[in-house]
């Protein structure tokens, strides 16, 4: 079976913090930037995690502002 | 005597509260006090201010389109304040939420460090307090014994337990505002 | 209990006023900038305490239809909202005074037309005076300017209301609702009893005892003839109430060059442009209607003995001036100034309009 | 024996009469009308409750508009669908009285939807009374949501289309599955038998509400002669053949 | 089809007016006096011939919306109703107004306030020419005098609502409605395709092709400082309004000592009353107002040089009147003659009201 | 192997992205909102259907009022409540598009429970997308009708107890009786599965509407994390753990 | 078992010739004036065979104006 | 030429429709024409009436106080329209219905029994028909030719068989109507 990965963009000046991402990551990539803000004001989702992403798009689709672009590649 | 004060910042930062414990503590002094925010859809994060009027007198106009004092707490309420202070009026900001900072020199600009101090308290909360401390501290419109009597007023019963802290958050503010 | 100064919003200070004027109802539906009416109804329970009935209706249609239901039986109810939604109880507000009842409605207006805007304004001036719904009826129209007269116009609009028979409308914008001020609560009123309404008010539909015919609350009469006679009575009842209950302020008049009308909000903007006015020697009075309806027609036409112009200052592009030119009937030049969509001119800009219109 | 008509006409010997709350006031109606029965039996109900003086009734705009002339007890007149709103203030403000509202398929299913659904969806201790004669009868016959498939009217003179003009609408059965119903029924009145029925749901509907036990509607398919343009004789068959398929006697719910 | 010479009562005209102009769609909802407009179009069926949609609506606060949502197509839509309805039809008709939606409105009125009587009035002129909805608007208001105009109006109504991007509506009454009289029926129109109505109005919302942004029919904006660009935006369409489209008739006016000041139906009446006064040696002329808004004030002004005083006649309270005083601005004495809940005077009636109110 | 996250971040290995009709204006809801992820959802539906040039969408009174800022296509405002009687008229007038309403539970089962029984009761071929998160979210969080029991809100403060403020009123029930609906279904969209399936379920309205099928319903229970005074997340499960319960998943209707 | 008389007393003025009375008698006791009018122009109902009249009350139950008043006796 | 005539009865004699014709043989002679009835709720049983105004000018007024003609077929129509006869003018009432006949001796009274005929030719519906013969019998203000004209205009097709019924019926009212 090949292996999967995956990496995801997040807008983030459109991230509104929400951390819907962070919670539907199923390899807990993702986290809110702890201390640093956006220009609205926002902790930021960004890939804490990078390696475990699997390219899933579970944090794409429950994103509600469509901050998340998901890239995957089967190695 | 009268002052006219705008208080603007993020929706979340207590803006609103903040005008209205000045105002409360305006009573108290037997002054007359209007409060007028803006207002609007309930979404989070969208920005919110309110001009409060202490004054001796009768009040005419609750609206204003310039002030004695202006309170900012994000860069979007910068933009749009700044050039609405009277000339020789005051700012205030705190140095969190401002990446560029006023500009305007026919006024007074003070800084106020208040959310880190607020950090610093482990108590993001307090920040407007810290904030209402500073402002005190340049005008000292209403005496601290009627801040704190505004301030039960103010809040519901159950929150009274809390006052030591505001007390407390104000007399920081008093120490950390400074000249920009 | 007694008297108690408080610093409140001014929709908060309605809810307030009605519970401790001994209001028997209030239905509502939200809408911003008065929601904080019925939340402070909610929020204080008054059905723990007076008795007065708090309900969320399905609509404002279902609200204003609620205020009919309980004005018939004689209690006193109310109802607030915004600008659409007033528009949706245009027809209940004309069954209201078709079928001769009493009750309270508060518009905290907001910029329109349509969806509009939630910020301030009185761009529904003619709706509240020259009857939004169909058919020849008059609102008793209450034009607050502050926080405490939002608190005194409940009691106000209530008594009216009942001593004509009549309903009232307290018409206020969204700067009113919104803001605080120092207010004096009046004391607690005990709400009437059945038996006090019954005696006060024979005509309510409460249930028909042996001794009396039953009561009938109706707008409907398919005898033109009859029908006449129902509406020569209504304008006998609108005559009475203008001669009797026109309200209005005077600030500055007596040696003003130049007159402002203004009413609400916007009348509390023009006292500042009185001082500005007065810093460039320019004599400026203003009269405050605080009746809309009935308008103090005669005490403007007594300004024109003195007065060299008039400014007609709303937040609308021209309602209330109309009522100003009839007063006036061509005896000085009658001017209008106005901000729309909620925006809120500064004193200094009314003056300037007057200066430009006017001088 | 022989007896002379004379011997028998003796108030001991009385076994029925026009109810003592329904006034000389000739009716208005249409001769036939189903409204008369129904106003019978709603007089009937409160007479023998003794609850005359604690009820107040709300007539609607429709036909029965004038209901208010022809049964003693105080009455309150609605705007077009309004009725349930109204009935919910006048009750909830005096708890104790009794409070029905009396409204047509126009009024009540058309412009009322939503203050029907929301009194009963609230619970409201009130009684609807609902006449469905498939028809507007004031104004001149127009089409009702519940006019059937088919049938003719001036609003629809070629018959009921769905494709134009929507399906029948069953009002009972959506109050039924609201939760503050406590019961729903559909009745008639075109026969003896079917009059006593709804008379005994007129009589539990007000009880429950007196009861505090939720809103009861009592559904009654009626009939409209003259929007029908039949005979009242006709118009009870025609119902019998046509209205009952859709609209099928008998409780929905109670509880 | 040609132009047809028929016999038919009023609302049966405005059926056959909207089918020959080539009207998209009415959305109505019954009620007297005025049914007959939806049941006339039922019966004619133009879905099968020119394509129009009918729909008789659960409401007639879904009837204007319907109009609302039809208008946003950019289709040629109308409703009608009387007095009630129209009165819950305020919240709809202001939301037209403020998206600058053209459409055509119908009131056949009745006696009011309330469910009042189904007899002829016109106690709904404040309504429609003041704006019975929140917000500064004007609807353009129509007053037919005859069935002919019942039929004509319907494509003037249509054709200035386009012209302008806003309501209008036909301000007609029971008897208008109800009566018969010869008409010459119009020929029929062609439906607008949806590629003309993209044409014609780029703003409609008929789907989005690549080409352009987005179209959206709103009437929101919370931004006041918009919000006021809007509104001075309408401002500007009704002086546009006002400048090119006020119509009215002059009969025996010239001459006149006294002018009366009547529309609709009542000024069929008053052409009567020329008649009688005439016999009198009384010189009267009758100011007929087509336009009701905007209103033809500098035409009744002019009148004043050399009449000795001016009657309003109307089938109300006294509201026009007020549009009357304001033209004149107290150049001459102006009165009100009315009668009210259905009753409609008699020629005589008004002339005597003129000579007791006037000489 | 190694591989470094710009030797995936390539076009080609594009798996998911905003949807091509949703435009870059930052939407003002709350974070966390549902209202985004439908809207994502309804702007893929449309464009894998291919009829973004054919469809217009009637956007309510309430937070989603300014739907029409983020997805590119025409878009008709309605007032509160009415949105289902636009749709009838747009959609009649123009048979061939797509026409489908966006509206929340205050604007759906409060205010237009009568426009919306009835579209759906002719019929309609529209798509009804209703938003239940239990709360009048844009005017600061009253109870609507289908806050659940005890639920506090502004105007509930101590929680609605349905003695005072009626019962929480499932519309989705009421709907699924009318004849003139095809399709009903209760959605929810806080996990990638079950927002899969709300997809699924829009993409099938949408193909009942353009076959002329009669109007479909998706309810989609939602969050009002603002209203509600949580943060998303624990909107999420308390949604899950509260409304579900009240509110149950999956289709009523599908014929 | 006891036989069973009744009789019905038509309030003319009231009776509007609906005729639902007419057809409800069990025993065709009742019928509409065939020629005669009243005050309203109805052609009100009378008993035409008052001998069978057993006094059941539906017409008076049927009757919508409320205009038969109903007697019986048992012999 | 101008006649101003009131036409009134019960609901279901075909009042308005005799109107409706008697307009529609107006407008075949190229008068102008007004019809206006009573308008009221649907109930069966009511009164009912009409003016109708034939004129060879255009006509203002389409409300009228008193009348040319009044065509009565009840009693309260009588009650309410006797005395809105113009002096000289000529009221025309059907026996039938009216037990009290009018009183007024400064017009010409008609008796037409139209009720009675109708029951003879064994159709009640020719009522108003028989009543229109004896209008025009008094006032011959349109022509045979165009009354059948007219009739042709207000029927519906499917009832184009019956205009000979209805001539027949108009025939017979010219017959029967005399002097009271
Ligand atoms: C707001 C409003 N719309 C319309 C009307 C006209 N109207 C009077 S009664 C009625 C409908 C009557 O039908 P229904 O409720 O079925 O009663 P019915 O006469 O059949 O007993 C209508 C539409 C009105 N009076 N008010
Ligand atoms: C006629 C009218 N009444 C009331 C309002 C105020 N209003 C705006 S949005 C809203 C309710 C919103 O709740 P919901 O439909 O549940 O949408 P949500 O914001 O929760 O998504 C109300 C009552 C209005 N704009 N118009
Ligand atoms: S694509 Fe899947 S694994 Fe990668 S960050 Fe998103 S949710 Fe986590
Ligand atoms: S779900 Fe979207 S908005 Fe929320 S934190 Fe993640 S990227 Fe940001
Ligand atoms: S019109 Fe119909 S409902 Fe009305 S009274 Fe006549 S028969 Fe009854
Ligand atoms: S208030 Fe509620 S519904 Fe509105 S945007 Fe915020 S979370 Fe969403
Ligand atoms: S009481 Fe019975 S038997 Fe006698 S007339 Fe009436 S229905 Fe017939
Ligand atoms: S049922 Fe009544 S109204 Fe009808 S015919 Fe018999 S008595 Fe007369
Ligand atoms: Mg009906
Ligand atoms: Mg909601």
């Amino acid at each position: 079976m090949a292996k999967i990965k995956g990496a995801v963009v997040v807008n983030k000046e459109r991230c509104k913090g929400c951390e819907l991402c962070v919670v539907a990551c199923p390899s807990k990539v993702l986290a809110l930037q702890p201390a640093e803000v956006n220009d609205r004001g926002y902790h930021y989702a960004f890939m804490q995690n990078p390696d475990a992403c699997i390219g899933c798009a579970s944090c794409g689709l429950v994103c509600p502002d469509g901050c998340i672009t998901v890239y995957k590649v089967k190695l | 005597m009268k002052e006219e004060i705008i208080i603007a910042g993020f929706g979340g930062q207590g803006v609103l509260s903040m005008g209205k414990i000045l105002a409360y503590s305006g009573l108290m002094e037997d002054k007359e006090v209007t409060w007028m925010p803006s207002y609007g859809p309930e979404q989070r994060g969208g920005t919110a201010n309110v001009t409060v009027i202490l004054s001796d007198e009768r009040i005419s106009s609750p609206v204003l389109n310039s002030f004695d004092v202006a309170v900012i707490l994000n860069q979007p309420s910068l933009e749009k304040f700044e050039n609405k202070v009277k000339p020789g009026g005051i700012l205030i900001y705190d140095g969190y939420g401002i990446h560029h900072p006023p500009t305007r020199t026919d006024i007074e600009v003070y800084r106020i460090n208040a959310m880190e101090a607020a950090i610093e308290m482990n108590n993001t909360k307090a920040l407007n307090m810290i904030v209402l401390g500073g402002l005190l501290k340049l005008k000292p419109m209403v005496s601290m014994e009627n801040v704190l009597k505004g301030l039960k007023k103010s809040l519901p019963e159950r929150h009274h337990h809390l006052i030591p802290m505001n007390e407390q958050a104000i007399l920081k503010g008093m120490e950390i505002i400074r000249k920009a | 209990m007694k008297e108690e100064i408080k610093l409140m919003k001014g929709n908060e200070a309605i809810a307030h006023a009605a519970i401790r004027y001994g209001a028997d109802g209030y239905f509502g539906y939200p809408i911003t900038p008065q929601s904080e009416v019925m939340e402070t109804l909610m929020e204080e329970k008054p059905w723990e305490t007076t008795g007065m009935v708090v309900l969320q209706a399905e609509s404002e249609v279902a609200a204003i239809n609620m205020v009919y239901g309980g004005a018939s039986c004689g209690k006193a109810v109310m109802t607030s909202s915004s600008s659409p939604g007033v528009s949706l109880k245009q027809e209940g507000i004309s069954y209201l005074a078709g079928a001769e009842l009493p009750c309270l409605i508060v518009n905290v207006m907001r910029g329109g037309p349509g969806l509009g805007t939630i910020q301030p304004s009185q761009a529904d001036y003619f709706q509240a005076t020259k009857g939004g719904g169909h058919g020849d009826y008059h609102l008793i129209t209450l034009a607050p300017a502050s926080v405490q007269e939002m608190v005194d116009f409940v009691a106000l609009g209530f008594d009216l209301a009942f001593k004509y028979r009549n309903p009232a409308i307290i018409l206020a914008d969204g700067i009113i609702g919104q803001m605080m001020e120092k207010v004096v609560l009046p004391p607690f009123r005990k709400r009437r009893t059945e038996e006090e309404i019954r005696a006060q008010n024979p005509w309510a539909a409460l249930g028909k005892p042996k001794d009396r015919k039953r009561n009938v609350i109706t707008s409907l009469e398919l005898d033109p003839a009859i029908m006449e006679q129902n509406n020569i009575r209504f304008q006998a009842t609108y005559k009475r109430i203008s001669e009797n209950e026109i309200r209005y302020e005077e600030i500055n008049c007596e040696n003003a060059d130049y007159l402002i009308v203004a009413f609400g909000s916007m009348a509390r903007i023009c006292q500042k442009t009185i001082e500005l006015a007065a810093e460039e020697g320019i004599k400026v009075g203003v009269l405050r209607p605080i009746t809309l309806w009935p308008f103090p027609s005669e005490a403007i036409a007594r300004q024109t003995s003195h007065v060299k112009g008039i400014l007609s200052a709303e937040l609308n592009a021209g309602q209330m001036v109309e009522d100003v030119r009839l007063a006036v009937n061509g005896k000085v030049r009658v001017e209008h100034f106005g901000r729309l969509g909620g925006i809120v001119p500064t004193p200094d800009e009314v003056l300037a309009a007057l200066k430009e219109k006017l001088m | 024996m022989y007896m002379d008509i004379n011997d028998i006409i003796k108030p001991e010997n009385l076994v029925y009469t026009k109810p003592r709350l329904m006034n000389d006031n000739p009716m208005h109606y249409c001769p036939g009308c189903s409204h008369g029965v129904v106003h019978k039996l709603i007089a009937e109900v409160i007479d023998e409750m003794g609850i005359e003086e604690e009820t107040i009734g709300i007539a609607p705009v429709g036909c029965a508009v004038f209901a208010y002339n022809y049964i003693d007890i105080d009455w309150i007149e609605a705007a077009h669908g309004r009725a349930p709103a109204i009935a919910t203030a006048v009750k909830r403000l005096n708890p104790k009285k009794m409070v029905f509202t009396y409204q047509g398929d126009g009024d009540l299913a058309a412009i009322g939807t939503a203050e029907t659904i929301h009194a009963c969806n609230r619970g409201e201790n009130i009684v609807i009374i609902f006449i469905n004669n498939g028809i507007y009868g004031m104004t001149g016959g127009q089409m009702a949501p519940t006019t059937l498939e088919g049938m003719k009217t001036s609003t629809c003179p070629y018959g009921r289309n769905v494709a134009l003009n929507g399906y029948p609408l069953r009002i009972a059965e959506l109050v039924e599955r609201v939760d503050g119903t406590c019961y729903v029924t559909r009745q008639s009145v075109h026969t003896p038998a079917s009059i006593r029925k709804a008379k005994k749901a007129i009589r539990h509907a007000f009880e429950n509400a007196m009861a505090g036990k939720g809103t009861s509607m009592i559904e009654i398919v009626s009939t409209c002669n003259s929007g029908w343009k039949m005979t009242p004789v006709k118009a009870n068959q025609w119902m019998e053949e046509n209205m009952f398929a859709k609209y099928p006697m008998g409780d929905l719910k109670n509880v």
